[in-house]
């Protein structure tokens, strides 16, 4: 097992303890939402900001060239843990949210007709729904749902039956943030070409392109985009140990090439007139204005930090606490799991009989366990479950057995409070 | 003492457990849905006002944690009987309260015993919770038929 | 005289200085460009991902209560430095180049038709141009251009001209990023209400808005957005002390609630289910997706950095370096100054007589001195101008006078060089 | 020394004011304008090659700075005589070199005079400026009418 919470310094201070009291220390159980910094991440910044900030791309003294070189340089990083064919195919996002929308709009408007149908699942993010519902209001293009089972598994055999001649998208997530479901994207993305038989040689020529959106998978497991034959694999630094303000689109090249700028503006232009304007190649033709440069910076040390974990090491590590987990919490009779797909990533949504997910989230916090309760951005999955809302317990690298003896307990102490 | 006993008393516990005037009105003269976008929880209120301007009954359904539900319950019981224009008043002291600007410990207030709420103030994002059933009620007094805690 | 080189870590370490040199200092004269970054700001920064980091709007426990109470305590801070109505007139954004884009795509697409009009300046930023181009394309709308004078002032009667019935949007920057030029933008919003009575009561109903871009005034003057009655306002946190990845996009409360979202995603509804979803009101609804959470909290440091310098004590320090330096440049007989206007802010555009400005980018880093050498996101600026390209010194708060005759002398020794 | 003095030598400077072949060839077989998109620089590259495959003639014309002047205009009278399969792997030589993956000081190279321009890898915001007519003269050879430095 991994023991790396020393290399985290919010897993190393004390919460409350005013009056003498000592003070807390924090069981961390909310990374699908955003995943703690290790220190190596933070000193990358801050040293940066006081050493050597400058703007990239634009520049031409010495400042600015070695700021665009680390900039680009983690780039290459990225096209690396994703083992892209080239950082061409690597555009920086503000996000997820952003990689998604990007993707919705450019290539969307471009290529989507009235009557095209797009596929997502069930148990999507609002960011991989609410994109493309903007776009069908746009092109009159419709959304398919694919169905899931009880245990948040999709049910593959309907997803056959809506991949037809008229799906243009296919867009999923890697692994549900809601439910900790692990979709079998590679077998998805197969049936998606053996359906539809796209050509990206010819991105023009109608096919169905799959999106994967990667938010909850990228640091928890190895992701290799040419073997699963992903089109788009969208993700974000802040879930990875990076900071925020910066995510990651990948797209292959000649897709890529063949979509429209979507924000227009400084170093995505090639040349710009008043009468016309022609723009840059990918990956700068998606990147207008000036960039999130330290948080690129920043990014480029979280995947130093993950390669120095190594992804096979995290997924073991998560995976034996997660069965941990999963035996901890099937003990409490008055919880029910939701979410008990065969095929699962280190989340634990659940419910309690007779207390709301909030006043689960309010009283765990008394002693200093974060969890997240509500809906988690995926009303459709709550619904789907017929639950308002689950309190959700999700593992990083850094939790141990300790944290998910610390939430049993304190879900235990719970249920005698509201009996 | 931690601060959770302070916002989990027994009557607040009680209340989510027994919730009073938890059904429908079916005739009621205004309903409106208040609803928490940030959670998703929802409670549908109901209100029967006479000529006289006076909350003849006051109802709820709808689904929320213990403070969004016993803040409901005690607000249907506190409200019946008193006029619209005082419900828009307790409204606004209940408001001060919750989010910290009006401390019943030190201010005179009208809210009896709903400033068992007070406590809340320490968790911000549990203020929508025990304001939610309040939104509900002003958006019912104003004919509109839904509200968020938004505003 | 403002005095501050010391806040400013990068302006107090030498570079160079391998094999027993002791290195130079660095004279930093692209403030245009990007700011350098105070202590404060970099340390605020670094002690929130120490010790206070976590998901805002979502989370229940406290780690989370308090990132989002910081994160709403700057749109607050935001507000003030504008005299905004209200912090919902604040919305953030990962730039002004997407915060015009925002107000390009979203208000743009919902209210411009066929053969509407778009005012443009001359000497705009690619930022406050292409945008423009990609939404007339998207609707028919037609862009008109403001034009200048040779000492690079907008030409106020041709603009007068320009606004007619079917003039729907105005954008034009507050200063120019490529001659300094201090545009009359209060002025130019009263001529366009007056042109073309737009009520804000009532934004569907024809009328010209007015979008400044305000990338290089808001933290080089006092910006009152209700004196101007300005209806957007975009301005970059990184040109203002604060850290990249963060931009403020400003429009007054009604328009913004005429429109309809931009990006979708996270934390911008209010309800989603498949078949419809439902939008959160503004400035949230613009605001998709997990945000620049540290960004935030690092500009609610800058903007506290710049109420304790005072706009009114920058404007006059700057104001003071910038004839200074006019002064200086004007003694050199082989330079041409681009950009004479009578109103300018403390940038000095200029060329050389058989000197490239790449070149003599390159020759003053030797000595240390950052300055700016290109088109400077400006291409149609330098096309009025004749020029392909210009040098740029900009100035900021922490630049003194010994910056300038830095600047000076290595212009000479470039002369000299180039003879 | 300073970095600068290396890159900004004599010869550099000589053929910055004094370009060779800076003019049109008005029948030109083959012409390409070159375009570094991040400085807006362009020059027009002309180019004869005659039935044998030989360079009998190339021109430049255009804006930029003294290293992209001074290249140009070394390349074009470094290339005239040479067979265009020639011109090609001093290309890639040439690339190779500013870029830095190619040291003429321990390795063999056909560039002669031009390893001069080897000292631009220092400067990663100019190695386009000395690459700029390369890519220009590639896109003649490769019969395009326009080329950028992004490749
Ligand atoms: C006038 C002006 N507008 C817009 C921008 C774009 O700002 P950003 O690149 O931070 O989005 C800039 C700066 O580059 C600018 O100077
Ligand atoms: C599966 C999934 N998709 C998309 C997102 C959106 O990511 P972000 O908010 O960083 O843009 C998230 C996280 O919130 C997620 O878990």
């Amino acid at each position: 097992m991994l023991n790396i919470k020393a290399d985290f310094p919010v897993l190393n201070r004390l919460f409350g303890g005013d009056a003498g009291e000592p003070g807390m220390a924090l069981h961390y159980l909310d990374s699908a939402a955003t995943t703690q910094k290790p220190l190596s991440v933070i000193e990358t910044m801050d040293r940066f900001y006081r050493e050597s900030y400058g703007t990239v791309r634009r520049g031409v003294y010495r400042l600015s060239e070695k700021a665009t070189a680390e900039y680009e340089n983690t780039r290459k990083k990225v096209a690396k843990l994703l083992n892209a064919a080239s950082e061409k195919e690597i555009v920086y996002t503000s996000g997820t949210t952003q990689s998604i929308n990007l993707v919705a709009y450019s290539y969307g408007r471009k290529f989507l007709k009235p009557g095209d149908e797009i596929l997502l699942s069930t148990i999507e993010h609002h960011a991989n729904i609410v994109p493309w519902q903007l776009i069908t209001e746009m092109t009159g293009a419709v959304i398919k749902v694919i169905p899931v089972d009880d245990t948040g598994t999709l049910i593959l055999s309907e997803y056959a039956k809506l991949l037809t001649e008229r799906t243009r998208i296919v867009a999923v997530n890697h692994v549900s943030n809601a439910l900790g479901t692990i979709n079998p994207v590679k077998e998805m993305i197969r049936m998606a070409r053996q359906a539809n038989h796209f050509n990206p040689q010819d991105p023009t020529r109608r096919g169905a392109v799959v999106l994967i959106d990667g938010a909850q998978s990228v640091s928890h497991m190895k992701v290799d985009v040419r073997d699963l034959d992903a089109d788009f694999y969208a993700f974000s630094g802040h879930k990875m140990f990076g900071p925020t303000g910066i995510g990651i689109l990948y797209g292959k090249s000649a897709i890529l090439e063949s979509m429209p700028p979507y924000q227009g503006g400084g170093d995505m232009i090639e040349r710009v007139t008043f009468a016309r304007t022609t723009y840059q190649k990918p990956p700068h033709r998606f990147e207008a204005g000036t960039p999130a440069i330290v948080e690129v910076v920043g990014l480029g040390a979280a995947l130093d930090y993950l390669a120095h974990l190594g992804l096979d090491r995290i997924a073991a590590h998560e995976n034996a606490l997660l069965q941990y987990g999963t035996r901890l919490l099937s003990e409490i009779p008055e919880l029910r799991l939701i979410g008990t797909a065969p095929h699962k990533a280190s989340i634990l949504s659940f419910t309690l009989e007779g207390v709301h997910p909030h006043d689960i989230g309010t009283l765990l916090d008394e002693e200093g366990i974060a969890i997240r309760a509500g809906h988690h951005c995926a009303q459709p999955t709550m619904d789907r479950f017929g639950v308002p809302a689950t309190a959700r317990a999700s593992l990083g690298p850094y939790n141990d057995t300790a944290d998910l003896d610390a939430l049993a307990a304190g879900l235990r102490k719970i249920i005698e409070v509201f009996r | 003492m931690s601060r959770s006993h302070e916002l989990y008393q027994q009557v607040i516990l009680d209340h989510n457990k027994n919730p009073r005037n938890y059904r429908v009105i079916p005739d009621a003269t205004y309903s409106c849905e208040g609803h928490n976008p940030l959670c998703g929880d929802h409670i549908t209120l109901f209100l029967n006002v006479g000529a006289d301007g006076i909350i003849s009954d006051v109802s709820f359904q709808g689904n929320g944690c213990a403070i969004s539900k016993a803040s409901a319950s005690m607000m249907t019981t506190f409200l019946k009987g008193k006029s619209s224009d005082e419900a828009k008043s307790l409204f606004k002291e209940f408001h001060d309260m919750v989010i910290g600007d009006l401390d019943p410990d030190v201010q005179e207030t009208h809210l009896g015993k709903l400033t068992l709420f007070k406590g809340v103030r320490e968790y911000s994002s549990r203020i929508k919770c025990a304001s939610l059933a309040w939104h509900a009620l002003m958006g019912a007094l104003e004919k509109q038929v839904s509200a968020t805690t938004e505003a």
